[in-house]
């Protein structure tokens, strides 16, 4: 059927309640060196007497256990992960070798700041690049994700304005956002007021133009939004918002399609976020952790959470607590600081020219599936495509088959599926993001599973419909699992 | 792949951007370096970073030892370079993962569900709080002022743009809430009690009471976990509505702050007002077990801006590092390894105890303890580095009434002789205050 | 079928080679800072101008490559490994952590002895450990593997008879040896005699007392046998040898139903070696690198490869190289030095409660499975089993089936298969060792599973004969391998 | 598991061992320790191993980068805790590598067919000659005496007690082979003529004129390559009938000397003498391409004392971790490298010829050189440690007749400052012992 992937055999595992039995156990304690304690004299009712049904098991089977696991997943390492907006790129193995040395792993956030010059000498030289890959004036690590970005951002929008007398109410975004930015918005206070998109899938200025006035604190846009299209009026949206005293956020998880090509800073943006998890290649981890930087211009940084690492005369990195307009802290100590090691490296690793040549194949890679998909897949914009191109599946629709039964049958292909959650405004969305990561060989791998597919739909739509067929689970009925949870195991009896 | 494309040049793919804006110059970022060169820059950035000390401090960051198939495990590709696991059939292995995460954490906190994690400790307890607004439809909160100082910030800073007044809570001299106060500040628009225990100043805190006297009022219990090995031997405080945990403890490196692991743990009842990924048991078309994620309606790429939060990418891998942990101690180790940081810690405040005045001394308290010296504990630390030590974390910042405190924190991992050392520094420091002292009374008597 | 195993999506992936195209670049150099030099004039014609072949492939197709290679093994790390003879046990993950150590994986073997007083150590600490656990007098670590072990010994063995006048001319060898011990009794240049087993499939004493004589330089006896059977009369062996001035040498691949339960020392041992790779928990790696120490007698002392580890008076550990009856080296350097630390490592790991638990649990485990399998395959010898059991296909036979079909068959079934080369006195031997790593739940699904096997010999021996079916090849032709030898990829064209 | 078994207790099980043999006591081996512990009674060891020195050392054993990704590869379980891959079917990772490994040997070297692996450059060399013997039938053994003097110690081992007689052959002031007395010292009973190149003094052979001596008296050409680097710009002896290779400088750690690995790569028609194991394609019954171990009538599991070895286990890990090397830096990579080494070793040997004496400067070398100092080279060597540099090796012990000379040896990793800093201690010993030659030259004029 295909070139790519065929069928193994694949150990079964149970729950890890289910292997534990009394006895077993794979720690190990150091003789204690201090007298032994009286547990009930000293903790009195406070004493906990049972842990409940927490496993027992050895070494091995741990290590199996979380093997045969591990051998269930798809992941980057294994194949192509075309998902959009997730930027699924290498990640870097030195990267995890250096996070791991002993003065980084094992530093405290509270230790005394002349043994802390190291870590703090990441966060100053990252932040500085940042800064300048970004175009921006300032920014602060402390954000624990994207979203937690987005949350940071906006408020420091509303800080700003109330600054200059009211908060303001709204917050304009467009139809093609990722959910996260109605859901920060509203967390932080502000009314949603959706914007919508022009037949080219970029943001209608006129509409804009009427949407805009002293309620609006700012409009949060995706650039390359979501479709992958790149706002060309991006100028003239600037100009609306500054207008009317508003503000420009940019939601910077596309940055891959910009780095070393063009700023932000230098397109009208006043403030924006970063993914470290997307552009600078730190793992996704299952579903994390990330890292989501805040960038903002000159008139924002007063508003920066605390605290603030700056450089003192004497050239050594210190942190700055005195900051009387900052919107406060958003997360405990410094931010996911293994995170920001591992995205220096990656920059160090890539260079300017490494940098723009990333930002170049991303984009040259995305074309070049836009191309081979054409004809077989809707194209619904055919705006030209930066780092992802999102196709629809009007087309297969038509026998019954729909955006996530491709997906699924593209497991068989031995591919991970693209996203099809969204954007909102392309109805059974195909949104494709290959990243500078690929070989013309995977991508051409790629293309042929999706124009296969795309036959099968019209000679055999069920094989589509009844996909995967090739995993150790078939389709997984995700109805029954939200209306009666089962969100723990608890021993049978 | 230009050709193919039917363009000439890669700046061709560029031409949508207007030309006014790209860039005509190399970033200014440092030059492309080597594999062997990244190495060696982030190895000197490692020995400026206090590399091979011992440590006494705590204050929601601990250092335990970490069982090296931690790192062996979630190395493997298939969990490192793993996305969220939305296509379940290829994601088995991280879903099921996460399944016997929540278990876990429902068995250690006694609760009845779990999640698959928050950012952290810090941003948990913030989330519990507007959960519990959700929840109650109350607007105002009532924050323990033992609670991590840091916790405390990042509330003030989400709850302030909300408009979500807080009132904070005093400990007394037992290092405890103030139950009177706390009964007190609790009005009929109190979302929720916000506690910590053990609390920022290490005393163990009488969740059940304090459970009575929110819930007497109609308001919930909210407590956060900051030092999760504390669960092996602490009895978790079941009567609370919402745990928010941080469970750095279990098995993830110091790492200067994060990536940490937070988790929400609650009832059952209130599990469609949680926010986070949460990962459920459902069967394929086979009838076989298997598990997705799922109520993802109460997520932020279902319900926009009508989510119960915009957490999106949480902190997984560490979530994995964490079950990890918990999976090689289990049921059995858990408790020792608890009881080793009790022993340590009682051992070393008993040494502190002979020389100077140790704070809370009335309540139980895990591994942290306040010891309040005659001479700045800041002085007394710079000593001490000398000696290759980190000593306890000086507390006038966050807690200007305590005077000379410094918060320290022992754990199965603080040896006996780096007690014995730094109990030596600070006699030596309580006679030389007493000797200036009596020296300057023996002065005064002369004159 | 089985509660084992399943089939699962699993990719495919052609050779580097085919990957490979000018120009892809996994290799960074750091800048020189020396002044560049002409190749071709400082070597003139022996600069090389073309490296032929070599793939030229990126640093994420590397990882995929090498990463998808590896989801198409079997390992321990998965699941039962139950090879005789290999002592497939659970690899400490803390060794793999140790041996990394700067100081010990940048130790170069020539650096001064004050700086090397932490590998020294190792090698002492380790040597003192196995003597004690061998009840040996002294010891070598030189040896790269069991089979270089054998020929240390052996060379020791003639070093040892040539000083009493003559190196003798034969060496004995039970029909039921590994077939190293002959092959490397021929390298030494020994004949070598077969010596038939008894019925019990232990040493005919009474056909050893008939072929002893003063050309035998030793017998080379494996204890417990091949067939894990303990040679019960083993006193008796070494008095027949020592009362014909010929030497017990004793092949220590089944340590793991030894250690900490008897001693070779103590029972007549005069030579053995070890497998650190098997006793001693250091991972197979698909095939190596092993360690094989030496360890003999007092009398053998002298003829100890070079250098030896000793203490000197001060305590610290040096190296001797003063030893002029040595056999001379037998490998370039100390040994597999990485080995050593994970073997001490190990051993330290469980002291000496741990070691003789670890072996009463792999006695325990072989008993288990061959409880659970017998009746359904033929024991052919019924004396009592140490640490594992072999069984014959004779009641498979019957239907066409042998040893090697079962084998493939239980790939079905989630397990790799025992045995099946050897012992020779075994026609169709499963030779089956679980070691003490393997739990309860496992060794039931594997009886589960050989039960199922031998039911399905009998019902339908074609789904054994055509065995294994769920692996991504089938049954791979060995005989057309051998015939036409393609041992090497070479470009198309 | 015991009442499933029928025995009473554990000790039933071991009642086959006579009851005098039986250990009633404890081991005395270290008492047990926990992970923590361990990690820590070894670090304790790394430190006491010259950690961070900066090295000059080479003689068969170099200090080259290592790429990260080797060690993530090979930690993988599925390679690091695989068995040999004779069940093919569940083993097509390691059988594939295999094959690719010995296709890359067999591109670097020019040869026709290569093996898995050997246990070292040692035991390959001498299995070379071993396998010479064989294939010719002849009994004698020409050696270089510029082979590196432990693999010459161990072909002594091995040959001796087969009573297959050796002669040495000499190297001339070029550090190349002395050809004269080498097709001199070639009888009829000689099997192979065995060389290294680049060899022990640095100094690249001629390859082709030693093999057309050798061929010449019908007698093989065996080379052994200690310095697998050298590939990426050294010709290789193509003319060689037997190259014996250790592959530690790609990729595999230092590690006080070992594990490294061995190979030996040979020509088509003397395969089936070659010892060690070798992967081979075929096809499964669908037709689809598998590999398998193979020609496995060569070895002794099969073959048992008519083997052409005892090998068993090789050195398969380390071959994969040479295997990710040689992928990574691949055709051009390989070059580059070889490049730099070239250009370091260019640099010092030019540095110190300024102050001190290169020996063999006429032939071409790659990446060692020998350099004669007035002082013992130990002595200076000591003081270099207290700069945390590791000197050249004093050759004394191995070539006495050179007199106080060492062995240096750069690579990419050998910074110009270490360069300088051993440059500039060398010097000033040559400054020193020339004032002093000079005093003492004095003191005679003025007697
Ligand atoms: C366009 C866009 N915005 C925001 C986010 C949220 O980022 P994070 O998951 O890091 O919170 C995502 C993540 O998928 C995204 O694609
Ligand atoms: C009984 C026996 N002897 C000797 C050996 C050879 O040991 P090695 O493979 O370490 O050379 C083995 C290996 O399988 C064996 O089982």
């Amino acid at each position: 059927m295909t070139r790519k992937a065929t069928r193994h055999v694949s150990q079964n595992e149970g729950l890890i309640f289910e292997k534990s039995s009394p006895g077993k156990a794979a720690w190990k304690l150091p003789p204690l060196d201090v007298p032994e304690v009286d547990a009930s004299a000293l903790l009195g009712s406070a004493e906990r007497r049972d842990l409940g049904n927490m496993p027992e098991v050895s070494e091995i089977e741990i290590i199996r256990h979380f093997t045969r696991l591990s051998t269930w997943n798809y992941a980057i390492d294994l194949g192509m992960y075309p998902l959009g907006s997730c930027t699924m790129k290498y990640n870097p193995r030195v990267n995890e070798l250096v996070v791991r040395l002993d003065g980084l792993a094992n530093g405290h956030p509270y230790q005394p700041e002349p043994i802390s010059q190291g870590a703090l000498r990441i966060i100053k030289t990252l932040s500085d690049c940042l800064i300048e890959i970004t175009g921006m004036d300032a920014i602060t690590l402390q954000p624990a994700a994207g979203a937690h970005g987005e949350l940071t951002g906006l408020l420091m929008v509303r800080a700003y304005h109330q600054s200059k007398g009211a908060p303001r109410k709204k917050i304009l975004i467009p139809d093609s956002a990722h959910g996260t930015n109605p859901a920060t918005a509203a967390m932080v206070g502000y009314a949603v007021e959706n914007l919508k998109s022009n037949s080219q899938g970029m943001v209608d200025v006129a509409a804009l133009t009427a949407q805009m006035n002293e309620d609006v604190a700012a409009l949060m846009l995706t650039n390359p939004n979501t479709l992958g299209v790149f706002e060309q009026e991006i100028h003239k949206i600037a100009e609306i918002m500054h207008a009317k005293g508003g503000l420009l956020y940019m939601d910077g998880a596309n940055m891959n399609a910009l780095v070393g090509k063009v700023r932000p800073g230098d397109f009208g943006v006043d403030v924006m976020h970063l993914n470290l998890h997307k552009t600078f290649s730190t793992p996704h981890g299952g579903g994390g952790p990330g890292s989501g930087p805040v960038a903002v211009k000159r008139a924002l940084e007063p508003f920066l959470p605390r605290p603030v690492v700056l450089t003192r005369t004497d050239g050594t990195p210190a942190c700055d607590y005195d900051r009387p307009q900052s919107v406060g802290r958003v997360r405990a100590f410094y931010g996911n600081f293994g995170m920001f090691v591992r995205a220096l490296a990656y920059i160090l690793a890539n260079g300017p020219d490494g940098l723009r040549q990333t930002t170049e194949d991303a984009v040259l890679n995305a074309n070049y599936i836009r191309k081979g998909l054409e004809g077989a897949y809707d194209l619904p914009y055919s705006t030209p495509s930066m780092h992802e191109v999102v196709f629809s599946d009007k087309l297969q629709a038509k026998k019954g088959v729909k955006t996530m039964d491709i997906a699924k049958r593209l497991i068989d292909y031995g591919f991970h599926p693209y996203t099809t959650a969204f954007p909102l405004i392309v109805p059974g969305a195909l949104m494709i993001e290959p990243t500078e990561s690929e070989s013309k060989e995977e991508m051409d791998l790629f293309i042929e599973a999706m124009k296969s597919i795309a036959e099968e739909v019209e000679e055999d739509p069920q094989t589509v419909l009844d996909a995967p067929h090739s995993t150790r689970v078939s389709r997984l009925d995700e109805t029954a699992a939200a209306r009666k949870p089962v969100l723990r195991w608890k021993p049978q009896n | 792949m230009l050709k193919a494309i039917g363009a000439r040049s890669v700046d061709d793919l560029f031409s949508p951007i207007p030309e006014e804006y790209r860039l005509a110059r190399d970033l200014k970022v440092p030059r492309q370096m080597a594999e062997s060169e990244i190495v060696d820059w982030f190895r000197e950035r490692s020995r400026e970073n206090g590399d091979s000390y011992a440590t006494f401090l705590g204050a929601g960051a601990y250092y335990h030892y970490r069982p090296v198939i931690i790192d062996s495990l979630i190395s493997r590709g298939e969990f490192l370079t793993a996305y969220t696991p939305y296509q379940a059939e290829i994601s088995q292995g991280t879903l099921q993962a996460i399944f016997e995460f929540q278990s876990m954490i429902c068995e250690l906190t006694g609760m009845e569900v779990a999640n698959a994690s928050m950012y952290d400790g810090s941003t948990a307890a913030a989330e519990a709080v507007m959960m519990a607004v959700r929840l109650t439809g109350r607007r105002s909160v009532v924050v323990a002022r033992s609670l991590h100082p840091e916790y405390r910030e990042v509330l003030a800073t989400y709850a302030h743009h909300q408009n979500l007044p807080f009132a904070t809570s005093s400990f007394g001299d037992d290092g405890r809430l103030n139950l009177n106060e706390l009964e007190k500040s609790i009005t009929s628009d109190t979302a929720c009690v916000l506690i910590q225990s053990p609390n920022f100043l290490g005393t163990i805190e009488d969740a059940a009471a304090i459970a009575e006297i929110a819930h007497k009022k109609g308001s919930m219990l909210v407590v956060s976990i900051a030092e999760a090995v504390s669960l092996g031997i602490v009895e978790p405080p079941r009567q609370a509505d919402i745990i928010a945990m941080e469970a750095q403890s279990f098995g993830v490196p110091l790492g200067f702050g994060g990536p940490y692991c937070g988790v929400l743990a609650t009832r059952e009842q209130f599990v469609r007002q949680m926010p986070g990924r949460l990962a459920g048991q459902t069967t394929d078309r086979n009838g076989k077990r298997g598990f997705v994620l799922t109520l993802a309606t109460r997520e932020q790429h279902i319900r926009r801006e009508k989510a119960t939060s915009n957490i999106c990418t949480n902190q997984a891998l560490v979530a994995l590092m964490v079950n990890i942990f918990m999976t090689v101690y289990g049921k059995v180790g858990l408790k020792e390894l608890a009881k080793q940081n009790l022993a340590k810690t009682a051992y070393a405040a008993g040494q502190f105890a002979r020389h100077t005045k140790i704070l809370f001394q009335g309540s139980p308290r895990f591994n942290e303890f306040v010891v309040r010296t005659s001479e700045d504990p800041a002085a007394i630390n710079s000593r001490l580095l000398g000696h290759k030590i980190v000593g306890g974390l000086p507390l006038k910042k966050f807690y200007p009434e305590l005077g000379n405190a410094a918060l320290w924190c022992c754990t199965e991992l603080t040896t006996r002789s780096a007690i014995d050392t730094a109990v030596g520094l600070v006699a030596e420091s309580e006679r030389s205050v007493r000797a200036a002292k009596e020296e300057v009374d023996a002065e005064q008597v002369t004159r």
